[in-house]
């Protein structure tokens, strides 16, 4: 692909995507509450002209800068975390030596958006939110460290595409099926959602969301549904193989696997209660650490 | 364009929660064509169900200044004054959906103006001094700060060793999930409650569901009505508790099954349990959230005494239950797993002597057993004594384990 | 070198010591926190336009994560975390002022005088290949003792720092256990008691 | 982008380093002074390795251990400052005359 298509494709599948996942939460919703979906196509789009049609406003003394640029960090860090994925062999927006190191750099820079957002705009809810969402983000952050560089051991490299290269044989979700579950906890955390919403959730009335409004609001859910792109995108490329497919051309192939993995998602943000961020903060040190470091130890022992 | 998109969505709304319209704007919840907003930031209109007292209209106002431009003030109740032109009010007796959407189409298309601030733009308390917005004075600490409360006064408390600084904030009593018209003056550490204080009391609660037990008060009335009304008012306060876990889907779900059973439709609970289970409900409740001891039990009465084990229920002397070999049901802990248990248990109870005595009658002025916490006068016993030591997600899980007569008991009544 | 790369560089550059000299003039100290990681983030950058991706962008990783646990810890020790209010504090300014010139003054002249090799990396080197192979082959006990080093340092912060200290509660005074049943504390001794006596607000 | 440019920008990093690290009082924004002396110590490292040392594959170790040395120094600052503020309620330079207990 040249640079140019290579760029719309980027987009084009980041707001597919978005949009995608805004049906998909509407036709579960509706199907878990036992009703018809309304409008389930074009809903998202009502929404989005919804919170257009609003004009932005201010809280007292705000840390304006921050406020406003950290919905936009967001997003951006989303679009980077889908441009390190390689469509196929040859077209990767961002093909970089080290695109995991990368990820990383991405997932700690958005637990500091997320934080600054709910803190720089002065008031208590948000600041609450901010500071439960460090607390469980950074841990939660770790935990898919691990699990990338486990993926990364049998392709001997940092980079995205050496690592679906060696995919060839055999996926990473087989080779080290502890890998992509827990991934997935990270996709929920980095987007906040279900079990995992310690920023935006309903006891905070919306908590770093709950002072915005207007164009600033929709970047921001915008970029929280591109977050969860992108590491859907990301776990189909390091544990399902990406573009690699029979007959289906690759590009196809990673649409189909980030889809799927997308309902997974979905699925797992309106199945599961919410704990208390202390317990949660248990269940990770206690239990998924050490699950992430069998995964690391796993992969190891495989590679030799 | 856009105009006409916005005008498509379910419609932003704001709901101010007043005296008695709780259960009514429940039925708003369900649907999908309405949008609750958690804050006013997100919404167009600010509902008003019911009255407000007078000392709240200053929240109010403050509120309804957050809304973001096009915006406009809906009432919903039979007080409001006459001076509120035609298209922004509904009788409580009228469902205000349809009032709601054209309203919302005429904000965002310009035919209806956008109402402007109701307060003078300004800070609560003026900031005078040095710095920036003139928040302080000279040195190290920015010295004595003018015009306000130092934000965050120090405190000798420790917790986890650390001294973290606590702030005070007003919280109600508009806030969702909050006890309507509760006011509390909260102390924060980081998001531990250290201390509560009540600015406000709570707004008394006027339940639907409360029909035929009044109704039993004066005429014969069917054992099937008494009882439907009993599940639908646990289910919504099964629902309440549900959106909080994070879990809105099956909340809602919960909100159309009470809205079936007032409707005479046969229901199953079972269901929605099985999945509320599967979710890890019990999980998010942690064992002894919220336990409350046993003269607080047995004051409050009513599902929440049973929750704590005393099996004592107004029903299990009446020959018509005693017929149907009524036994109530009870758990041990008094927890807030307990209390949803409890909701759970009886409204199946409910659902299963319905089925059971279909045409069953109870004589008028016998004494039957309500849904909710007694509603004799208000104890000594304060829900600021509750939630000190609470984790913020806690505290709010804590009070929506009671239902609302036992929280206006904790948080005093106001004068009549 | 590419007009663009000089461009990006001085930008970068610019943006690092702009920061990171603004992160002592701000009153937030959540503000500080992150003006210093936008320093590194600036710095990082320029790493990679050097050539060095794994070593650019695990700063950026690394000091995202520092300096978010920084801003919390500084949240929690300072008396006006937000900067709510306006206030200095500075100590032996002047001073201060002077050796930050001298030192940057002192290193200018001699960087200035040196004559360094000119011998850049060559565009086509597997850098990133080649610091795994120096890591896990002829550095392999450098690494390992860095690596070592850190582990044991985290385990005695946490311990240093954890309320149930090594001996009983921190905030009690922890006193180590006697030498010998009914005798003395071990080692050193306090000489006003335990920590409490020292509480002033 | 020269050797030298680069090693400017990193002197001038150190130089407001070392003004914050000896103009702050608060422990923690000392701490930030050093972490800034060290992001200058950082660039120079790698600006050596990339422009004069052919890109020796040990030069860039020498970063990565500067990267280590940050870390540590934020551990034990952190685990200083918090021993400290336990048992004297001080974050402040000036109110810890002594280090003994």
């Amino acid at each position: 692909m040249t640079p140019i298509v290579l760029t719309m494709t980027w987009v084009a599948f980041l707001l597919g995507m978005a949009w995608y996942i805004a049906v998909l939460d509407g036709l579960w919703a509706a199907a878990r509450e036992g009703r018809q979906p309304r409008a389930p196509l074009a809903n998202p789009l009502y929404r989005c002209a919804t919170i257009l049609r609003q004009q932005s406003n201010l809280t007292e003394a705000p840390d304006l800068l921050n406020w406003r640029l950290a919905p936009a960090l967001y997003a951006g860090l989303a679009g980077t975390g889908v441009a390190l994925v390689p469509f196929s062999s040859a077209s990767v927006l961002a093909d970089l030596e080290v695109g995991i190191v990368w990820w990383g750099a991405v997932e700690a820079l958005t637990v500091v958006v997320v934080f600054l957002h709910g803190w720089s705009a002065n008031s208590q809810l948000g600041l609450i939110g901010a500071y439960r969402y460090v607390a469980i983000g950074l841990p939660v952050m770790l935990i898919s460290m691990f699990v990338l560089i486990a993926a990364a051991l049998p392709a001997e490299s940092l980079a995205v595409p050496k690592i679906i290269e060696s995919q060839h044989e055999l996926w990473n979700v087989i080779r080290q099926p502890l890998g992509l579950p827990l991934f997935l906890l990270l996709g929920l955390s980095l987007s906040f959602r279900g079990p995992f919403n310690y920023a935006d959730s309903a006891d905070l009335a919306d908590g770093t969301a709950s002072e915005i409004s207007g164009a600033a609001r929709l970047v921001w859910e915008f970029a929280r549904l591109a977050m969860l792109v992108a590491t859907a995108a990301m776990a189909a490329t390091v544990f399902l193989g990406g573009y690699l497919g029979p007959v289906l051309p690759g590009p196809l192939w990673l649409l189909l696997k980030t889809a799927v993995v997308l309902v997974l998602l979905v699925a797992l943000s309106h199945l599961f209660a919410r704990i208390s961020p202390s317990r949660m903060l248990t269940l990770i040190w206690i239990v998924l650490m050490p699950l992430a470091f069998i995964d690391l130890v796993w992969a190891g022992l495989v590679a030799l | 364009m856009l105009e006409r998109l916005a005008a498509r969505a379910p419609v932003p709304v704001f709901v101010a929660m007043g005296r008695d319209r709780a259960p009514a704007v429940e039925r708003l919840l369900r649907n999908a064509d309405i949008d609750v907003t958690a804050t006013p930031r997100h919404a167009s209109i600010l509902l008003v169900a019911g009255r407000v007292r007078d000392s709240d209209q200053a929240y109010l106002d403050r509120l309804h200044d957050q809304l973001p431009h096009p915006r406009a003030t809906f009432w919903w109740g039979d007080e409001q004054g006459d001076d509120v032109d035609e298209a922004r009010r509904a009788a409580s007796s009228d469902d205000p959906v349809v009032a709601l959407r054209v309203l919302y189409r005429n904000l965002i298309s310009g035919a209806h103006a956008s109402e402007t601030h109701r307060l003078a733009d300004e800070p609560p308390a003026p900031w005078r001094g040095k710095g920036d917005h003139g928040q302080g004075g000279e040195g190290m600490m920015g010295g004595v700060p003018y015009g306000r409360m130092m934000p965050m006064p120090p405190t000798p408390d420790i917790r986890d060793g650390l001294t973290l600084d606590v702030y005070t904030t007003q919280i109600g009593p508009f806030m969702p999930y909050w006890p309507a018209g509760l006011v509390l003056e909260v102390t924060f550490q980081g998001d531990v409650i250290q201390s509560a204080e009540v600015v406000n009391p709570t707004y008394p609660p006027r339940d639907v569901d409360r029909v035929p037990f009044d109704h039993l008060l004066h005429e014969t009335t069917a054992l099937a009505q008494i009882e439907r009304a009993r599940a639908a008012h646990h289910l919504v306060c099964i629902a309440r508790l549900l959106s909080l876990v994070g879990l809105p889907t099956l909340s809602r779900r919960a909100q159309i099954l009470a809205a079936r059973v007032r409707a005479n439709e046969t229901i199953a609970i079972a269901p929605l349990r099985k999945a509320a289970a599967r979710s890890g409900l019990k999980a998010a409740l942690a064992p002894g959230l919220g336990r409350i001891d046993d003269r607080l039990a047995r004051e409050l009465g009513g599902p929440v005494q049973r929750a704590a084990g005393h099996a004592i229920d107004h029903r299990s002397d009446n020959p018509t239950y005693t017929r149907l070999d009524f036994t109530p049901v009870m758990q041990t802990q008094s927890d807030c797993r307990a209390r949803l248990a409890q909701w759970f248990d009886e409204a199946e109870q409910a659902l299963a002597l319905v089925s059971a005595a279909p045409d069953a009658m109870i004589d008028h002025g016998a004494l039957i057993e309500a849904p909710w916490a007694h509603r004799a006068p208000p104890i000594d016993y304060r829900v600021t004594e509750l939630l000190p030591g609470l984790e913020w997600s806690e505290a709010l899980l804590v009070l929506n384990s009671f239902d609302s007569a036992a929280l206006c008991r904790m948080a005093p009544l106001e004068a009549p | 070198m590419s007009v663009v790369d000089d461009m990006a560089f001085w930008i970068f550059a610019l943006t690092a010591i702009v920061s990171g000299w603004r992160v002592f003039c701000t009153d937030s100290m959540v503000r500080a926190s992150f003006l210093l990681l936008a320093s590194f983030i600036a710095v990082g950058l320029i790493m990679l336009l050097l050539g060095a991706p794994y070593l650019g962008i695990a700063t950026i990783f690394m000091m995202g994560v520092e300096m978010m646990v920084m801003a919390l810890f500084m949240v929690m020790y300072m008396m006006n975390p937000a900067g709510l209010n306006p206030m200095v504090m500075v100590h032996q300014h002047r001073f201060s002022i002077g050796a930050g010139i001298a030192a940057f003054v002192g290193l200018a002249a001699v960087m200035l005088v040196t004559d360094f090799a000119d011998n850049p990396v060559a565009s086509d080197a597997r850098v990133v290949t080649d610091l795994g192979k120096e890591l896990l082959g002829d550095s392999m006990l450098i690494f390992e003792t860095a690596g070592v080093t850190l582990l044991a340092t985290m385990v005695a912060s946490v311990i240093l720092s954890s309320r149930s200290g090594r001996f009983g509660p921190a905030d009690e005074g922890s006193v180590p256990p006697p030498l010998e049943p009914g005798g003395q504390p071990a080692g050193r001794l306090p000489e006003e008691g335990g920590g409490h006596g020292h509480h002033h607000h | 982008m020269t050797l030298t440019a680069i090693l400017l920008v990193a002197a001038a990093l150190i130089g407001i380093g070392l003004y914050g690290t000896l103009s702050q009082q608060s422990f923690v924004m000392l701490m930030m002074g050093l972490e800034l002396m060290l992001n200058g110590v950082l660039l120079a490292a790698v600006g050596f390795w990339s422009l004069a040392a052919g890109g020796v594959p040990t030069g860039q170790l020498l970063a990565i251990v500067t990267m280590a040395v940050m870390a540590v120094e934020m551990s034990v600052g952190f685990a200083l400052i918090t021993a400290v503020y336990r048992n004297r309620q001080a974050d402040m330079t000036e109110s810890l005359g002594t280090m003994k207990h």
